[in-house]
C-alpha cells in the first residue's frame, strides 16, 4: 500500500503509546453492522511502474488530431514554463491560504491576478476565480439579482449564448426561482436581434447577458444592448473571451461612447458592463477533456460585496511591510454560512496560477498579438473556403477567430472524412440549433501555421467534392 | 515586489512572440480596444524568476507537515501529477468526437464504477467541480425528487451547526430554507431534537459523519430512520470519506445523496485554493436526476449522455464534463493504491489522528470530545489558555508556522470557542507527528512564560502578523500604477 | 531574438550612461578583418511554439520499442518524484557550489550522495561526480598510478570489460604512457582467465581492472582477482554496475574472506578493492541516446588526495551550526592547475541531484529488489530461449540480469526481425567480439513484464523459424 | 536534517516497490551482499520534502542575478528543458538500431554543421562531455597530429597565467609540460616575449579570446603567426564564446583546434555542477584525428562514424556518445535563437558587461584594465578595499548574497589580487544590473563604516559564513550512524 510511512514497529509503538492493540479498536464507536471491509470494483493495487506502463498502453489509443474545434475552449499555444512553474510543490500542493504569512506566495500572485484580470475586462475588481465559464455566469447573474435585491428575478440572455452556457444557467439559476428569458439572434447577422430585445418585456429585469464573441464567432451589438440594459436599469453582464478582449473593446468601455443620455430618467448613461465574466482557459490552460478551467468574475467597485468566491487584499504586518490576505471574507460560505453570496469553497486557484504566469509572458502587445494571429488565420482559412462550390458564411456580422459556414454536403460525413485526414475540422451544430443542421462551426488560433490551412482545404474539397 | 513593478513599457519575452502579419481588416474600428490592459511588460527570465520567488514564500504539502482539518492534506503523488500531464489527455478538446478518446471514457466510466462501490450507492455522476458544487447538485436532486412526487411543501433543510459553512450555503442555493440542529456534548446530533424538528416541510438533512467534529455518529441509523419516515432524504457531506474509506458506506448507512471531495480522499493536489471535484452518488431513486453528461457503455462503445438519455436529470453543471483531468488524477490514485490500500488508508488517517489526540490529551490539552474515538480528525480547545494567558488559538497557529508546521484549522468547527481541527492524514511518519505534538506542547509553555512570543508571531515568516482588519478598511483590491509605484 | 529583456529605449539610456552611441562601438578592439556578422548554415529563429512543433513532426519518426538491451546501459523504472524534484529551478539552474553558504542545498544533496554511494561499494569516500563509467575507469587508472607515485604504469584490464570501456581508457591513459595490458577470459567460463592472468608480468603493475559484472553479465571472480592484485602491491579497481551492488557483494567486501595470508610479504592481505568506480545511469538516469549520465568513484580513505573531482565536506559556520561546502580543492584544477589531480571541472551534478533522490526513493530493501527481480525476469527469459532448438548460452558462470545467447541464424537478421514486432532484443556481438559473431546479449530489467517476456520467446520463435 | 536522520529501519517507499518473487537460486552464496547499504529508509512524501526543501537552499538562475565570470548564467529556455524531456528522447538507448532514430541523428548531424559555422572550422565532433574534456581531446590531437609529422620533440604547452586552470591540466593529461607566459598590463599576452620563448620544443598555445580578463586580444594574428611559424598549434578555449558570438570565428583568428561550452554559450543548465558538453571543431589538418563517434549523411542515412571510418582518430571518450541530451538542448537553443538571434546575443552581453563596468568605474571602483574594452566580462579589484578597511573580495563576495545577488567569480583570475570577474550575460535586465550596481556601492559604503558587518557576513542565508578551513582540517565527507545521529 503506497504513501504510508508506518512500519510495524512504529505501529505498534504508537498503538502502545494510546494504549490500545489494534487499529481496528479506534473503530469501535462504528455499529458493527454497518463495517464493510470490502470494494469489491477496485482492482488490487499496483505500482507507479506498472501504472504509467499501463497507461501508455492507453494512451496509444488516443489520437491526436490537428485541432479546428473551438466553441467555449480553445487550443493557445502554452509556454513550458506556465505549468513548469505552476507545477512547483509550494504552488501544486498548497491549500487555500487561510494562513497568510505561510502562503505569501499564493496570496500575492492571486493579487497579481484580479489586476491583470480587471484590467484586462476594463473593470474596477476580479474575484480569484470561480470553477468555469458557464458556472461562472450564473454566479453573475445570482450577484445581479443580489444587486437588485431580490426584487427582480428576470434575466435576458440571447440565444446565441453557447447552448451549454444556457443549460448551466438554468440548472444554476432555476433553483432560485430566476427567469432566463431568451432574445433571439438575427438569422442573417448571426448576433442578437435587437429589434426583439426591445420587444422583450422589462419588468421585473435585473440583467442582460452580453456575450462576445458569441457562440458563431459573431461580434454582437454590445454598446447597443449595454445601453439598453441601463435604460432599463438592469445590470449588463458580460460574457466574453478573455483573449479575445486584449484585441477588442473591454466590457468597461461598452456602451454609448458619447455618453448617450437616458430620456426618461433625463441622466446620463453609464458606460461600460457592470459585471465582466467568462472562461479563463484561453489564457494558458489545456483543453484537457474541458477542465479544470477557470471562471473568472469582475465587476465595477460598488458591487464588491455581493461578488461571489475569494478576493485578496493587500494589507501591511506588524512591522508595516507589504502583505497579502483573503479579505471580504465575511461574504463568503465559511464566515455567512446560509447568508454567503455563494456556496463556492474550494475554486481553480491553480488554473489561475497558470494563468497569472501566461498573461506575464505575453504581456499586453503579446496577448493582442495571439488574438490577432488567430483571427487572421481563421480570416484567411474562411476566406479559401468559401470559394469551394457550395460553402458559404451563414452570418453577415464579422466574427472573431470562428465562424459558421454552411456545407453542400452532410457536417457529419464531413468530419469524419477529415478524422482520416488526422483533422478535427469543427463543431456540427445539428445538436445545438436544428436550423443550422448543415453548419458547421469552425475555429483558429494562433497555433496553425499556413501549411496547415493547406492541408484543411484540401481535405475540405476532398471530402466535399 | 510585485511583477508590475519590473515591467517596462515595450518589453516583449520574445520567445513567446507569434509571428504573423496581422490583417483586421473585417473588424471595425469602433469595437476595438483603445486601452492598454495593465499586464507586465516583462522577459521570460523575469517571469520565471518572479513566480519561482513567489513559490517559495508558501508552504505546500511538500514542503511542511499540513494538518489543516476537514481539507485532508495527504500526499499527491508526483506520479499521478506525470501521468496526467501527457501531451494526448492535455491536448484533447472537449467536443472532440468520443471514437477518438475511448481510453479517455473508459477512464470515467470505471472511475464511476469506483465510487458507486466506495460509496455504496448505485447512481454517479462525475460533472461537479468541486464539494461545495457536489452539495448543490445533491440538493438539487432532492428537491428533484420531491417536485417529482408533487410533494412541493418541502421547504426546510435540517443541517447541524458544526456542519461546513457550505452545506447552509448550498441548501440556500436551492431555494431551501435552512434549520440548524446543534450538537450534543458527546459530539452527535440529539437524535430526540431531531425527532421533534423534522415535519412535513421537512426536505432532507445534510451531514458528514464522521462529523466535522471528528465524531463518529453511532445513531446514525436512527437519525436515517427518523428523517425517512419523515419524508425527508439524507445528504451526506463526503469531505470526510478519508476516515472510512474500504469501512463503512454512506448508502449502508441510509443515507440517499452524497459528493465526494476527489481533492481531498483522492488526493489530487489542492493547487492553492483548487481545482478540486466534487462527484455524487445517488441512491436508485435518485438516480433519474443525476447530472449530465456522464458515461455509458453500450454497443462496445464509451459515449456521453446527454438530455435525451436523462429527460428528469437536473441538468449541466458546466459548459464541459467538470473537472475532467482531476477525475483522471484520482482514477490513477485509486488505481495505485487498489481496494486494500484504499482501506488502509482509513486505517492510518484514523490511527494517526487518534496518537496525536492522544498524546496531546496525556500532556494537558483539552480535546473537545475526550470520551470519543477521534476519526481522522478530532478537535481540541484553547479556552483555558485563552482565559489564563490571553493567547488564542490564532496566536499558537501562528506561532506553529515559526516551528515549521502549517496551523491546523482555526475557529472551526464554529460551535467549539478557540478550537483547532487537526487532521494529521495517513501520509504522515510518525517523526512528524511527535515534531508536531512536541511544538505545541512547546507553544504553550511559551504562552505562560511568554505570552509576548506566542502573540506577535510568526516569527520566522517572510512577513510578520498581518492585519486583516486593515484590509477590510482600506480595501485595496488591484494595483494602480499611480498609487504603489 | 528571445531571452534579451532590453528594450529599445533601455538600449539608448544604457550607451548614453556609457558615452557611447551604438553597440557596434564597443566591439572596437577587434580587428575589422575579423569581424564577419554571418551564420549561414544556421536557419532563422522560431519561436517556442513553432519549435515544438518541428519537434512533435519529428518526434514521430522515433521508434519507441520494447528494449532488452543492456550492455552499459540499463532502463530501470524512475520514479517521477525523481526528476519532478531535480528539475526545480534551484537545482537545474546553480552553478558549481561555489558559494557555499547560497548552495547549501546542492551540497548537503551531495553529501549525502557521497555517503550513500561510499556505502553501497563498501568504500569509505566517494567524490561527487565524473562524467560517465568509461571515463571514471580511466580516471581510476590514473590515480592508480598517482598513488604509485607514477612509478607503476602498467595496468591489467580484461578482455571481458566492456570493449567501448576499454577505448575510452586507451584514449585518456595512453597520453600519460600508461600501458594497458588485456587479459583473456576463458571461452567457456565467460570470465576472466586466472590462469591467463597469473601468467602475466607483474612489473611496473599499478593495477588490475576488475568489472562486475562484466560485459557478458558473467560474474567475476572478483575475490581472486583483488588478492592477486594486492599481492603484487598493486590496485584492485572495481568497475562495477552500481545496481547490482544492491545484491552482489560490495567492492570493499572483495578479497580472500578468511584474510589469506600473501606468502612472499607474510601480511595479511587487504580486504577489499582500493578503487570502486563505474557508471551511475542505473540509479534513476534516464537512457537518453547514451548521455548525460554519471560516472561514479569511490575509494579508500587514504587515497582521497589522489581523488580526481570534487569533493563535500561537513562543517560549521560562524555559529556553530552545520554545513556544507567544497573541500580538498587543492587537489582540483582550479586551485592547483598544472598539478590537479584531473583537469575535470564541470561535472554531472544534476544526474547524482537525481540519482540521490532515486536511492532515497529505494532505500536499500526496494534497490536490492530491484536488483533481484531484473535478474529473476533475464533468468525467466534465458531459460524459455534455450528451450528453442539450437539457442544455447555461450558461458557457463553465473550472470547478473545480462547474459549471452548463441543463435542458429543470423543474428543482425533476427534483430530486424525482432524490430518489426517493437522489440529491441538485444545486441549483436558481431562488431565488439568476432569469435562470438553468432551471438546475442540480451537483458531484462524490472520494467519488463512477464507477458513481455511471452512476447519476446514468441517473436523470437518466429524468427528463429 | 540529513536524509539518514528521516530514516527508520524497515521503512519502504511502497509506490515504488517492485513486485515480484525473487529467483537468486543461480547466484553463489558467497557472492552475495551481506551488509545493508547505508540509504535511508523513508517514504516518497519525505523524499520529496526533504529534496524539495533542500533545493530551496540554493540560488539558481531562475531565483538570483548570478554574475559568475567565465560561466555564462544565462536563462535556461524552459520551453528546451520540456523538449528535452519528451519520452521518446529519453527512452532512446544509446545503441539501438540507427534506422529507428534517424530524427535524433539529424539533430547531431545539423548540430555538427552549426558548430562548424559559429566557429569558422569545418570539422565537428560533438562527444566531449565538458569544456575540460574538450580541451584534453584539442590538445591530443595537436600531440597526434606532431606524432603524424614525427615530430615528436615538441614538448611544452604555452598556457597563460590567466587561463582557466583546466588548460594547463588538460595539457599535462596530455603529456605536454605547461611553460606559462604572463598578462601584459594592458591585459594582453606580451607578443615579444611570446616570440622568445617559442621553439622546436612548442608543440602549441591555449588560448582564449577574449581571455579570461575580459579582453579581446588586438593581436591575436600576430600570435598565431608566431606558434604556427614555430610549428605550434593554437588551441581555442571556447568558454567565452558568448562574447563573440557570431561576430568573430576563431577558425578566422588563426586558431586550429577549439572546444565549445554548450552549457555556458547555448544555454543547457549548469545542474549545479553539470553535466555539460564541450565539442571539439578543428581546421582540416586536424579532422583525421577528430574523436569517434561523430554522425555522417551517407546513402540518404544518418549513422554514427566508427574507428573504421577514422583510423586516425584520437579514439573514444566516453561509452557512448558523450552528454547526447545536452548535445539536443543546445540544437533546440540554437533552433530558437537563430542566425540573428546568436548574433545579438553577443551584442546584449557585451553591452550588459560595459555597462557595469562604466558604472562601477563612474563610481570609483578599480577595474584591472580601465582602458579596455570589457568583453562579455570584466575584472574588479578590492585591493585598495582590502588595504584601508580588512575587507577582501571574499568578504564583499559573501555581503552580495545579502542583497540577492549571486557572488560573480572571486580570486579568478590568479594574476590579479582581490578580483571579481563579473559576467551579467545577456539575459538579465537593465534592472537587474542597476540593482547589482547599487548593491556594491553600498556595500563599499558598509565597508567604510561598518567592515564587520561585511566580514561576517551573509547574514541572511541559511547558514552563516562557513569554516571551509575547518572542512580541510577535520576531513568529513561521508556521514556515519554512530557519530552525528
Ligand atoms: C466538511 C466539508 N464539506 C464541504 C466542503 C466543501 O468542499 P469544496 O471545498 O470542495 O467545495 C469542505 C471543504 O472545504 C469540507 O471540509
Ligand atoms: C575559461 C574556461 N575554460 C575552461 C573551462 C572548463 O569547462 P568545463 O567546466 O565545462 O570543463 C571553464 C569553465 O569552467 C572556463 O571558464
Amino acid at each position: 500500500m503506497p504513501f504510508i510511512p508506518h512500519t510495524n514497529e512504529e505501529l505498534k509503538q504508537m498503538l502502545t503509546d494510546m494504549g490500545e492493540t489494534h487499529v481496528a479498536a479506534l473503530f469501535d464507536e462504528i455499529p458493527a453492522d454497518l463495517l464493510n471491509d470490502r470494494l469489491e470494483a477496485i482492482p488490487e493495487g499496483v505500482s507507479e511502474m506498472r501504472l504509467k506502463r499501463l497507461l501508455t498502453e492507453q494512451l496509444a489509443d488516443e489520437k491526436m488530431p490537428l485541432c479546428f474545434i473551438g466553441a467555449g475552449a480553445y487550443e493557445h499555444h502554452i509556454p513550458s514554463a506556465v505549468w513548469q512553474v505552476a507545477s512547483r510543490g509550494e504552488f501544486l500542493t498548497a491549500y487555500t491560504p487561510y494562513q497568510a504569512e505561510a502562503s505569501q506566495g499564493t496570496l500575492q500572485l492571486l493579487y497579481e491576478y484580479q489586476t491583470m484580470m480587471a484590467s484586462l475586462m476594463g473593470m474596477d475588481v476580479s474575484n480569484a476565480s470561480l470553477y468555469e465559464g458557464a458556472s461562472a455566469l450564473a454566479e453573475a447573474i445570482l450577484m445581479a439579482v443580489r444587486v437588485h435585491k431580490g426584487q427582480r428575478k428576470r434575466v435576458i440572455i440571447p440565444r446565441s449564448l453557447h447552448p451549454y452556457y444556457w443549460d448551466t444557467v438554468k440548472t444554476i439559476v432555476s433553483e432560485q426561482k430566476i427567469e432566463c428569458v431568451p432574445c433571439d439572434f438575427d438569422p442573417q447577422a448571426g448576433v442578437t436581434d435587437l429589434g426583439a430585445l426591445s420587444q422583450l418585456s422589462d419588468e421585473n429585469l435585473a440583467a442582460v447577458v452580453i456575450p462576445q464573441p458569441n457562440f458563431f464567432g459573431c461580434l454582437e451589438p454590445v454598446d447597443e444592448m449595454t445601453d439598453w440594459a441601463h435604460q432599463k436599469n438592469a445590470l449588463a453582464i458580460a460574457c466574453v473571451n478573455p483573449m479575445a478582449m486584449a484585441l477588442l473593446k473591454e466590457p468597461g468601455q461598452w456602451g454609448s461612447a458619447d455618453g448617450e443620455i437616458d430620456r426618461e430618467a433625463n441622466t446620463r448613461l453609464e458606460i461600460g458592463a457592470d459585471i465582466a465574466c467568462g472562461e479563463g482557459q484561453p489564457l494558458g490552460v489545456p483543453l484537457n477533456s474541458g477542465g479544470p478551467y477557470f471562471g473568472f468574475l469582475t465587476c465595477r467597485q460598488k458591487f464588491v460585496r455581493q461578488m461571489p468566491g475569494r478576493l485578496i487584499g493587500q494589507t501591511t504586518d506588524l512591522d508595516g511591510c507589504v502583505g497579502y490576505t483573503l479579505t471580504l471574507q465575511a461574504r463568503e460560505q465559511h464566515i455567512r454560512r446560509s447568508k454567503a453570496t455563494s456556496n463556492i469553497c474550494t475554486n481553480q486557484g491553480l488554473l489561475v496560477t497558470a494563468a497569472t504566469i501566461y498573461m506575464s509572458l505575453m504581456g499586453p502587445v503579446g496577448l493582442r498579438q495571439v488574438a490577432g494571429v488567430s483571427h487572421t488565420q481563421t480570416k484567411k482559412l474562411v476566406d479559401r473556403l468559401i470559394e469551394i462550390d457550395g460553402v458559404e458564411r451563414v452570418f453577415d456580422r464579422p466574427f472573431f477567430h470562428e465562424c459558421v459556414l454552411r456545407l453542400p454536403r452532410d457536417v457529419d460525413e464531413v468530419l469524419r472524412g477529415m478524422s482520416l485526414d488526422g483533422i478535427q475540422a469543427g463543431l456540427s451544430l445539428k445538436d445545438y440549433f436544428p436550423e443550422l443542421g448543415d453548419c458547421l462551426l469552425v475555429c483558429v488560433t494562433e497555433t496553425k501555421t499556413d501549411q496547415d490551412l493547406d492541408v484543411f482545404v484540401d481535405g475540405f474539397c476532398r471530402w466535399l467534392g | 515586489m510585485l511583477i508590475f513593478q519590473r515591467s517596462v513599457e515595450g518589453r516583449v519575452a520574445l520567445g513567446q512572440w507569434v509571428d504573423g502579419d496581422l490583417d483586421l481588416s473585417d473588424l471595425p474600428e469602433a469595437g476595438l480596444r483603445q486601452t492598454k490592459a495593465v499586464l507586465p511588460e516583462v522577459s521570460e527570465l523575469q517571469v520565471v524568476r518572479h513566480y519561482t520567488g513567489l513559490s517559495q514564500r508558501n508552504f505546500g504539502i511538500d514542503t511542511h507537515f499540513y494538518p489543516l482539518g476537514s481539507c485532508t492534506m495527504k500526499y499527491n503523488p508526483r506520479g499521478v501529477h506525470e501521468m496526467a500531464m501527457q501531451p494526448q489527455w492535455l491536448s484533447r478538446h472537449p467536443l472532440s468526437a468520443v471514437d477518438d478518446h475511448q481510453s479517455f471514457l473508459k477512464i470515467l466510466f470505471e472511475l464511476q464504477q469506483y465510487l458507486s462501490d466506495i460509496t455504496g450507492m448505485p447512481g454517479v455522476s462525475l460533472t461537479p467541480m468541486a464539494g461545495s458544487q457536489g452539495e448543490f447538485v445533491g440538493v438539487a436532486m432532492i428537491k428533484a425528487y420531491h417536485d417529482a412526487n408533487n410533494d412541493t411543501e418541502r421547504t426546510e433543510m435540517i443541517v447541524p451547526t458544526a456542519a461546513h459553512g457550505t452545506n447552509p450555503a448550498s441548501a440556500v442555493m436551492c431555494g431551501y430554507t435552512v434549520k440548524e440542529i446543534p450538537t450534543g456534548s458527546d459530539g452527535n446530533i440529539d437524535v430526540d431534537q431531531l425527532r421533534e424538528m423534522v415535519g412535513p416541510k421537512t426536505a432532507g438533512i445534510m451531514l458528514t459523519n464522521p462529523s466535522t467534529l471528528g465524531i463518529f455518529s453511532r445513531r446514525i441509523k436512527d437519525v436515517s430512520a427518523i428523517i425517512h419516515e419523515a419524508g425527508g432524504l439524507l445528504y451526506y457531506d463526503g469531505a470526510n470519506l478519508n476516515a472510512i474509506l474500504g469501512k463503512v458506506r454512506p448508502g449502508d448507512m441510509g443515507f440517499d445523496v452524497m459528493h465526494l471531495n476527489l481533492h481531498k480522499t483522492f488526493a489530487t493536489p489542492h493547487g492553492g485554493g483548487g481545482p478540486g471535484a466534487g462527484p455524487v452518488a445517488v441512491a436508485d431513486r435518485l438516480k433519474p436526476y443525476l447530472p449530465i453528461p456522464t458515461v455509458v457503455f453500450e454497443n462496445e462503445k464509451y459515449r456521453w449522455t446527454t438530455k435525451n438519455d436523462s429527460p428528469d436529470s437536473i441538468g449541466r453543471l458546466s459548459c464541459f464534463m467538470g473537472n475532467a483531468a482531476i477525475l483522471l488524477r484520482a482514477y490513477l490514485y485509486i488505481r495505485l493504491l487498489g481496494r486494500k490500500g484504499l482501506t488502509r488508508v482509513a486505517d492510518f488517517a484514523t490511527l494517526n489522528a487518534n496518537y496525536i489526540m492522544k498524546r496531546l490529551q496525556q500532556a494537558g490539552f483539552e480535546c473537545a470530545f475526550p470520551d470519543r474515538r477521534a476519526s481522522h480528525e478530532f478537535v481540541i480547545s484553547f479556552k483555558k489558555e485563552k482565559k489564563q494567558w490571553g493567547v488564542s488559538a490564532m496566536d499558537i497557529a501562528k506561532r506553529l508556522l515559526d516551528y515549521g508546521c502549517h496551523a491546523p484549522t482555526t475557529y472551526f468547527p464554529l460551535s467549539i470557542p478557540e478550537c483547532f481541527l487537526i487532521e494529521p492524514t495517513e501520509t504522515e511518519s510518525k517523526q512528524e507527528l511527535d515534531h508536531f505534538i512536541d511544538a505545541l506542547i512547546k507553544i504553550r509553555g511559551e504562552s505562560e512564560t511568554d505570552p509576548e512570543l506566542v502573540k506577535t508571531s510568526p516569527h520566522t515568516c517572510v512577513v510578520k502578523r498581518l492585519d486583516d482588519v486593515k484590509a477590510v478598511r482600506e480595501l485595496n483590491l488591484t494595483w494602480k500604477p499611480t498609487i504603489n509605484d
